[in-house]
């Protein structure tokens, strides 16, 4: 499998989850720079963390205005994966493509620390190699990661079972204690806590990686069809 | 040329925790008559024209300079010769 | 006099304008004699901040060369933008401490931000991509709203800017005293991965060479920063306030990746940043290093404001600059990989032979003044030292804690603000970007793992300035062996050292004993540690308005190298019913 | 009742690193007469009372919602009865 992971000015997580997607996952991917990118060799687009264009207007407001995300948009609607984790998910949000918006820490502070979150779906590409219900934990580290959709988007989320994750102690007042959120097709996660940070034990702890498993899992299960 | 004066506030459904933390401490520096504090944004733009400047400037609060889930804009033009 | 004009040579000095920008008589009548004429206003200029405390060390250069500065490691000791220690495997670390105390005081976001983008470009200028920050911090009593303010925004400065660029803020220390109510201490520390191959000097070698300018546009920011940063806090401050600067950390994101890029480039020939006294320290530094001379038109820096003279050009504090000397006829070729980037890179002036720093503006020469001058010429004075009145009571009395109730005691002091969790401090420090960061904050020293290798480096800053007032020349030592303690006791084998000295005005003789006791303290552990000193910072005038001078802080800031991974130790209490041991004197 | 708008600018010398970028993505998007934008705080002060509401205003502004070494501040009140 192929991922890409797109670099924009000012993306500073790209390099950490190319590290967790070459290195650890043992699986293709490339850094593509926003101004050149051409998606279409690529199976699966990951959107990552840190403060594109210094994170100014809004978080992910100006990347979701920039040069790739037309092809980004394609490349959604062509159902294939994408992953965007911290500002990659902000930047979704920003974009349309998963509904809602971030607002500032409730305690206007930037934390970065592990969180306990509780799996809610398992029958999605994302998170398919973890148990209903388990209880994992993955470092955050954001400013504005309080996620706030109005009382139907959250109703239509559940029912829809488009909530992923959702913290255990909510760190940052997000609605419905949501951590992390697809699209109503299934194939677009975003989420505030940061998997690829979490993939090797000698940095005490390897919970996420089992996200790029499941991303990896589905499409061998696609391919092996296809083929 | 003309200068535009863009203000994004914070629908009022949103909680505004800033607002709270400044209402608090005007509160604490015994401000008794402090009843509520909303924060916004507030954007200067210059434009080199005054031609359609009202449709462009709705053009970019709602493509870019403000996230209609969460804001509200309003503004005013202002022309300089 | 007012700086606010800017006065003809004639009046500078019956008016004795100079004095206003912090230069002495002697040494206006110095730079007289070495121009051979009174200096015009930008010349003054020129001096009075290459010859300011900040940039010259004229009060602490015969304290400096006391420290050892030499070891099997070391492959570049101070006089560089950061020192260079060698980790094997033909990689080194290259590392820093600096201080941001007065802007801090002023405007502490902006100043603990600004403070960390300085760091950060003294360590890439070098060459080295940036691994890891750290902090040391010293703030008044925390029941004073004033300080409760700083404490909050100098970390949130510091979070803002660190988080932005994606470099992991992985340690530090906060001390609160009373000492430090009127002036707050902001020291940060840069930590950098660098192949030997790769390290860069700030020179400007090659007569023809041309001479780049990158990043941000120059504006009024920050005009005499340095100077500012060499006097006490006073009243008077306030109206040197706009000359707190304003950081961006989103360009500094950008530098770092293009000057990463572009040192790879054949035609770079030398790379400086703009710290304090921006352009003026670059490119006279370079120059003076190469044994050459240096040709600026100002017309061609680029501005962000308008009507700038060329004292301000040369002043400016302006943040996220560098300077860049280039082989002449290759200026496209660098300017293209800083354009990938969005950021402008233009020529503004040439190497010369002639060793003179000259400076042209709509088409007339503004400043012309040998090199050396500035960079190297500046005074030195041997300041006087006295013994305290305090340090001969405290020896007279054997202190004897009576310690009644134990627990009540214990509990008082773990309710101490210096002694308690700094949590809320590091928990908005992104401690994990670039995942390396295998012990976090809260343990004794941070190491983080180097990818690709087995090995991992530690790293601290430690420095109990209440010993040191106490004891100027132990408490040296102790800071030292402190450090060495938590890189040891994490696994790791002290290699080297960084000190950020903060006194108080060194023309004061008994601060200036303090600084005596320090530093002999310090360097007579470092040589027994084997810990060299490879870079360090000063900051001095550290006073309250009134004249209440700090507590003499030496900061050390100390990388060590964990050979294996497997060493790597924490310091919580692992298992249930695991027996403690109490170990040494 | 009153409400106070307060408009939060940098002072005019000092940089404004996020209206740079906003105004470049706005170039970005094709908005060719976009000349510079300055971004700027902007806050929905309620107090109790008219009485006095300059005075206290301005000293709030000093004391706390601006920092007088980079900022300027404006305001406007208005009566609500
Ligand atoms: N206290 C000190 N101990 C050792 N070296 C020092 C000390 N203070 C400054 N230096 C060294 O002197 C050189 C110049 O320092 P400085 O002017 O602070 O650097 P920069 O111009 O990069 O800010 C640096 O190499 C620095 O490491």
């Amino acid at each position: 499998m192929k991922f890409a992971v797109i670099v924009f000015p000012g993306s500073n997580c790209d390099e950490d989850m190319y590290h967790a997607v070459s290195e650890v996952l043992q699986e293709e991917a490339e850094m593509v720079w926003f101004e050149e990118a051409d998606l279409d060799e690529y199976d699966g687009v990951l959107l990552p963390g840190g403060f594109s264009y210094g994170d100014y207007l809004r978080s992910g407001a100006v990347a979701s205005v920039s040069k790739v995300i037309a092809q980004v948009r394609e490349f959604i609607a062509a159902g294939k994966p994408v992953l965007g984790v911290c500002n990659g998910f902000q930047v979704l949000l920003e974009m349309g493509e998963l509904p809602g918006a971030m607002l500032r820490n409730r305690d206007l502070k930037f934390i970065c620390r592990e969180e306990s979150l509780t799996v809610e779906q398992t029958d999605t590409m994302f998170t398919s190699s973890y148990e209903e219900k388990e209880t994992i934990s993955l470092p955050v580290a954001h400013g504005e990661g309080n996620y706030y959709c109005d009382a139907a988007v959250l109703e239509k989320l559940k029912e829809n079972r488009q909530i992923a994750f959702t913290y255990k102690n909510n760190p940052n007042g997000s609605t419905g204690n949501i951590a992390g959120i697809t699209n109503e097709a299934g194939n677009v996660l975003g989420m505030m806590p940061h998997p690829e940070r979490a993939v090797e034990e000698l940095l005490g702890n390897d919970d996420g990686l089992r996200i790029f498993e499941s991303i990896l899992t589905h499409w061998r299960d696609v391919h092996a069809v296809n083929n | 040329m003309c200068k535009v004066n863009i203000y994004i506030t914070l629908k009022e459904a949103v909680l505004d925790p800033q607002g709270k933390v400044i209402s608090q401490s005007l509160k604490d520096l015994e401000y008794d008559g402090v009843r509520d504090v909303r924060t916004g944004k507030y954007l200067q733009v210059e434009l080199a024209d005054r031609e359609n400047a009202e449709q462009k400037i709705e053009d970019m609060c709602n493509r870019l300079l403000a996230n209609p889930v969460i804001e509200d804009y309003t503004y005013t033009i202002e022309e300089v010769v | 006099m007012p700086l606010t004009t800017e006065w003809t040579p004639e009046i500078i000095e019956t008016e004795q304008v100079y004095k206003e920008m912090g230069v002495t008589d002697g040494e206006f009548a110095y730079i007289k004699r070495v121009l051979g004429r009174a200096p015009n206003y930008t010349e003054l200029g020129l001096f009075s901040v290459m010859w300011s405390e900040h940039c010259s060390y004229k009060h602490s250069k015969t304290l400096l060369k006391q420290f050892p500065t030499e070891g099997k490691h070391v492959l570049q000791g101070p006089g560089e933008g950061a020192g260079v220690v060698d980790i094997g495997d033909g990689q080194a670390v290259v590392f820093k401490i600096e201080s941001h105390n007065h802007p801090s005081a002023v405007e502490p976001y902006q100043g603990a931000a600004t403070g960390v983008g300085g760091i950060l470009r003294d360590v890439f200028s070098m060459g080295a991509k940036p691994i890891a920050l750290l902090n040391s911090l010293r703030f008044g009593s925390l029941e004073r709203s004033r300080v409760k303010y700083l404490f909050r925004e100098v970390v949130h400065g510091i979070s803002g800017y660190g988080n932005c660029v994606g470099v992991p803020t992985v340690g530090g220390e906060v001390q609160f005293d009373d000492a430090y109510n009127g002036n707050p201490l902001v020291n940060a520390m840069c930590v950098g991965l660098i192949n030997h191959e790769d390290v860069q000097q700030g020179i400007a070698k090659g007569t023809g060479n041309s001479v780049m300018y990158a990043g941000a546009k120059t504006g009024r920011d920050g005009i005499h920063g340095a100077t500012f940063a060499s006097e006490e806090l006073s009243e008077d401050s306030e109206s040197k306030r706009p000359s707190v600067q304003v950081g961006d950390p989103f360009m500094e994101k950008l530098l770092i990746e293009a000057c990463l890029e572009v040192i790879h480039h054949e035609a770079l020939v030398g790379i400086q940043d703009m710290g304090a006294a921006g352009l003026t320290s670059s490119a006279s530094e370079m120059a003076s290093k190469a044994g050459t001379g240096l040709r600026m038109n100002l017309d061609f820096v680029p501005q962000r404001e308008t009507g700038m003279t060329p004292y301000e050009m040369m002043l400016s504090e302006s943040q996220e600059r560098m300077l860049l000397v280039v082989e002449q006829g290759r200026e496209e070729e660098i300017a293209k990989v800083f354009e990938k980037y969005g950021l402008e890179a233009v020529t503004v002036g040439e190497v010369t032979e002639d060793k003179r720093f000259v400076l042209e503006h709509k088409g007339g020469t503004v400043a012309d003044v040998p090199v050396d001058s500035l960079a190297e010429d500046a005074p030195v004075y041997q300041p006087e030292a006295r013994e305290p009145g305090y340090y001969e009571e405290f020896r007279k009395t054997d202190y004897v804690p009576g310690v009644r109730n134990p627990r009540n005691v214990l509990r008082a002091l773990l309710k101490q603000p210096t002694i308690a969790s700094k949590e809320w401090v590091y928990d908005q420090y992104d401690t994990m970007v670039q995942t390396n960061t295998v012990v976090k904050p809260g343990s004794d020293a941070a190491v983080l793992r180097i990818k690709g290798t087995d090995k991992a480096v530690a790293m601290t800053t430690d420095g109990n300035s209440r010993y040191i007032y106490l004891d100027p020349e132990t408490g040296g030592k102790i800071a030292v062996a402190e450090a060495a303690r938590n890189i040891i006791a994490s696994g790791g084998e002290p290699l080297a050292i960084t000190d950020g000295l903060n006194f108080g005005s060194p023309e004061n003789p008994e601060v200036y004993w303090q600084m005596q006791g320090a530093v002999r303290g310090m360097s007579g552990a470092c040589s027994v540690l084997g810990t060299p000193v490879i870079s360090g910072n000063v900051s001095l005038y550290n006073e309250a308005a009134g004249g209440q001078a700090i507590y003499p802080t030496p900061v050390v800031g100390m990388v060590g190298l964990v050979k294996e991974t497997s060493h790597i130790t924490t310091s919580d209490v692992k298992n249930a019913e695991d027996l403690l041991y109490v170990v040494g004197g």
